[in-house]
């Protein structure tokens, strides 16, 4: 893992999941996920419809030089790259396609009806997250209904959570603090959760950590070991897991980003290398 | 780069032919401006049927128009008329009074209201306005509860509005989709956000470059079809390039009284002058009149 | 009534009624409105705040010149008296001072909060009102629950009654066909329904005729007969009125525009002479 | 004419001076950008007490300053933090963690929820957002209801969240209380709807005129106090004029996170180096590193 950064792997493999009919709004880990969705833009992407930055700034890099990768959420840069800007609220009931439904999907030229309103993608951070997939940003449980530790606060990932389809679960370290049998106090819904609300939105479908990606149990709705990232053992991973651990069918290794990836990443959307560090 | 971005651009015959018999079409604008009055046209030229029509919070007679065309199913409106020059739209009482087109009573903010839900995706939006009225006695969509909070006051739930299509005129467009309207922009945005698919007729399609220069006056952003039709608003305004056309709006009403007295003739006859491809149409204005009508920018950027 | 028309003289009346503190969003028959708000702002109201238009169209003709009055409440040229221009919806919460409140009110420099948040003065069409101030642009009940004249519909009126201070219903005729018992259906709900419902909004001040002006009694919230136009007997009123016409205890006559008030409307509003026709 | 339109330009001192122990001030701005802190260090100079603080959806350390400062009695905050500089205002961990301060647990569209309520004066807005999770439990202002239409799903009333003021930076504003942002207005305009009083902190005061060349960018109307405040945004960026101080913030972070660690000393210091009259706490970022900031225009008109 010598010639590339995480955040470089993470640009990469999230880019990848990027699809050329998303809408995706911008969530937490600005910069990383600034790369993966101008990266996606700039390579089998050009019609995702973007939205970075706090103000509904619907962005498209496609045939644009990108100088630096944005670093902020909020920066007056952002506007270079923008083809319509609007309020921060109306992200909730604007943002892509009217009402976020679906583009070029299903065989159809135009988009069907649907209730992925807000989003296809978003990331969403955590200090804790459970088997469920139940986040937490809010804080630790402390004595007396006081918190032992304050978290940052929810954000909008439980508005968010209504109507996106897909989230992805990003946590920056992973150990039993952490990855937790059930989280002191829910930020962002599990699939269980959104299921039984009838939310139109799909839950998490990953939780990514330095060391693994999980997915979700069809059935059980409860996080299985999906793939691991290079270097990392399942031992390893169960050993440091509040939860217990259940595994895919065949857990599968992320593949590195590959030379043409890290070109194109750090030729097109991060010549300053904002990720390397 | 393998891909491309896809211009969606579509001439109007192509546009309009995928607006579907049945569907629910919001039309734009407001008052005397910015209807999209070239698909209007187009829509009433290919004999689209059992359309439910969502108008602006305040139509003109584009509305009066699709309902004496015969396109019409459905209405919901908040008002129906020309201001001084109509008070109440001709076609639209005498298919209201002879009960050929369904009404669901409205106004403009249970109107707003529906786009929000739509647009947001919730199940309903809580608005206060209507209650004492007879309004959700005309329309059942509205379901009256109790405030959660102060448990008195009465509230209305107003479900989801969403539009198979949205009309929408804006003053340009790239070939992605991205408009701007270059005057104001009354409840436009919100109709667009509500609809499944929006088209927009735009009176010249820009480069990206011309939308990019001030990406705060972007209106509607990723329509789904983009029409070209210069002067496609007539007889409206289109604000930023022409004034609306009295004397044709006059004569709309004349002959439009004509037909809700019985003349049926009268109308027919008007229908048959003026339902035409979008450049024939231009040519029943005639040149100089179009180019009387002309309007400097007042704002520019 | 010879050297000014009605509608110079209704303009002038509610000229007026205006207030510098009032904000004001535009109503029914435009150019009377927009003649008398842009009328006070040019002489004795130059900090009313004033929506003309059916875009938020925030306008401020103190200092400007008004080379024609405008006609309709959409055209383009309002843009010319715009300070702010904003989207339709937000008249309902966003027009004059931040959710529309007070504005150097109450003896305070700064205003006090209250929940008149759509404005403190609006024009209300009809084709019927009745003694309570109900107002009806719905139509005429038939048969078969059909209507056997179809009105031009609600437009906003149900709405702003939620939060306007005053409302002022016009009617271009004074008949026992538009002045009835009871309103075939309600648009603009009366005193008595406002006050029924909680609403913020007072409801009717003004039911204004061709021949006369009804405020409505405080404590019946009856409409009454408060004004009538020069040259109008109260005989002619009551032979002319759907309901009884009750009576303030003392009937004043509406004072005509004063050769100031109509030089003023002529040379600064209104110089092409719209209103004279 | 006997009267003339009233002009609303303050000093600092007088409009600071007109908010009042014990109210509910909301502070504009988002992430590390178009923060008040000219008005923010302000309020902190004058010692005002017990407010409570609406933050931005977004809020970035303007808000970790008051409450640090002592001024904060209750907070409304979606967040507080500064992204990668910063993910956790270290004195909003200080002061929540010992119950110092009390928190109405809130999101970003549950704060705009109340700003709409209170804006458009309704009982309360309907929202699903929150449903499944801890924050109604956290925050009593929140009511569920069942959908009055469907029957099944859970919703939240949002009750109106109205301050008594909203400050809001915006790059120019004319002296009549007309603002317009030259970069992302975030979520300032809902914050201004919502509240009784809005003060404006503007980079200049500009000529009406220049408002009216493009009344579509106007993003403040009738502003009840403008307070002229060059670099008023400091440390934070003024969208238009110039960019975020990162090794300022970076310092703040530092001093702040010893005050969470006890280091009292430290963090006093830090007030009573920076906490003074606008001019001198310029003085104190010196020109030099100010003018290092500037940005050029991206979008003009």
């Amino acid at each position: 893992m010598s010639d590339y950064s995480w955040k470089e792997m993470m640009a990469v493999v999230f880019s990848r999941e990027i699809e050329d009919t998303d809408k995706i709004t911008s969530g937490a880990h600005t910069e990383i996920f600034f790369a993966a969705t101008m990266l996606a833009q700039k390579t089998h992407a050009p019609n995702l419809k973007l939205q970075l930055g706090g103000s509904v700034t619907l962005c498209q890099v496609t045939d644009v030089d990108v100088p630096e990768l944005p670093k902020t959420s909020t920066g007056y840069e952002l506007i270079r790259y923008a083809e319509s800007v609007h309020d921060h609220p109306d992200t909730y009931l604007f943002y892509g396609a009217p009402g976020g439904k679906d583009y070029y999907k299903n065989g159809s030229e135009y988009r069907d009806v649907n209730h992925f309103w807000f989003a296809d993608k978003f990331f969403v951070g955590g200090i804790q997250a459970d088997k469920w997939g139940n986040t937490n940003m809010i804080g630790l449980a402390g004595k007396d209904g006081k918190m032992s530790f304050r978290g940052p606060g929810t954000i909008g990932i439980n508005d968010i959570a209504v109507g996106v389809r897909d989230t992805y679960v990003f946590l920056t370290a992973h150990d039993k603090r952490r990855l937790v049998e059930s989280v002191d106090y829910i930020s962002h819904p599990g699939k269980k959760v959104c299921r039984e609300n009838e939310f139109y939105g799909g839950g998490p479908k990953w939780i990514v950590t330095p060391k693994c990606i999980f997915d979700f149990d069809p059935d059980t709705l409860e996080a299985r070991l999906h793939m691991t990232f290079p270097g990392v053992t399942v031992d390893d991973i169960k050993a440091n897991t509040g939860f217990e651990v259940k595994t895919a069918k065949k857990v599968g290794s992320v593949e590195p980003p590959t030379k043409a990836e890290l070109e194109a990443l750090r030729n097109e959307v991060d010549k300053t290398g904002v990720l390397r560090h | 780069m393998s891909k491309k971005r896809k211009e969606v651009v579509k001439s109007i015959e192509d546009a309009v032919a995928l607006i579907k018999d049945g569907q629910t079409v919001a039309i734009g604008g407001f008052g005397a401006d910015n209807h999209p009055m070239a698909i209007v046209r187009e829509i009433i030229r290919t004999g689209k049927k059992n359309l439910t029509i969502v108008a602006s919070a305040t139509a003109g007679l584009e509305i009066d128009l699709l309902i004496g065309a015969g396109c019409v199913k459905k209405l919901i409106a908040p008002y129906v008329g020309q201001e001084m020059y109509c008070p109440i739209g001709h076609n639209y009482r005498k298919y209201a009074e002879s009960g050929q087109i369904e009404i669901a009573e409205t106004s403009e903010y249970l109107l707003y209201a529906g786009f929000f839900a739509a647009a947001s995706g919730q199940e309903f939006f809580a608005w206060r306005g209507g209650v004492g009225t007879s309004i959700p006695k005309l329309n059942k969509d509205l379901v009256e509860f109790t405030d959660p909070i102060g448990k008195t006051k009465k509230i209305l739930a107003v479900p989801p509005l969403r539009p198979d299509w949205a009309i929408i005129h804006v003053g340009w467009s790239d070939p992605y989709g991205n408009g701007q309207h270059l005057g104001a922009r009354f409840g436009d945005r919100w109709m667009a956000r509500a609809a499944n698919r929006i088209m927009t007729q735009t009176e010249r399609v820009v480069p990206n470059s011309v939308i990019r220069k001030n990406p705060f006056m972007t209106t509607i952003a990723y329509a789904d079809v983009v029409v070209e039709a210069p002067y496609g608003g007539h007889p409206y305004a289109a604000h930023g390039f022409y004034k609306e056309d009295v004397d044709f709006i006059l004569d709309y009403v004349k002959c439009s009284e004509a037909n809700r007295k019985g003349d049926n003739k009268t109308w027919d006859e008007y229908l048959k002058r003026h339902i035409r491809d979008h450049y024939a149409y231009l040519e029943t204005v005639g040149i100089k009149k179009l180019l009387s009508l002309y309007t400097h920018p007042i704002v520019s950027w």
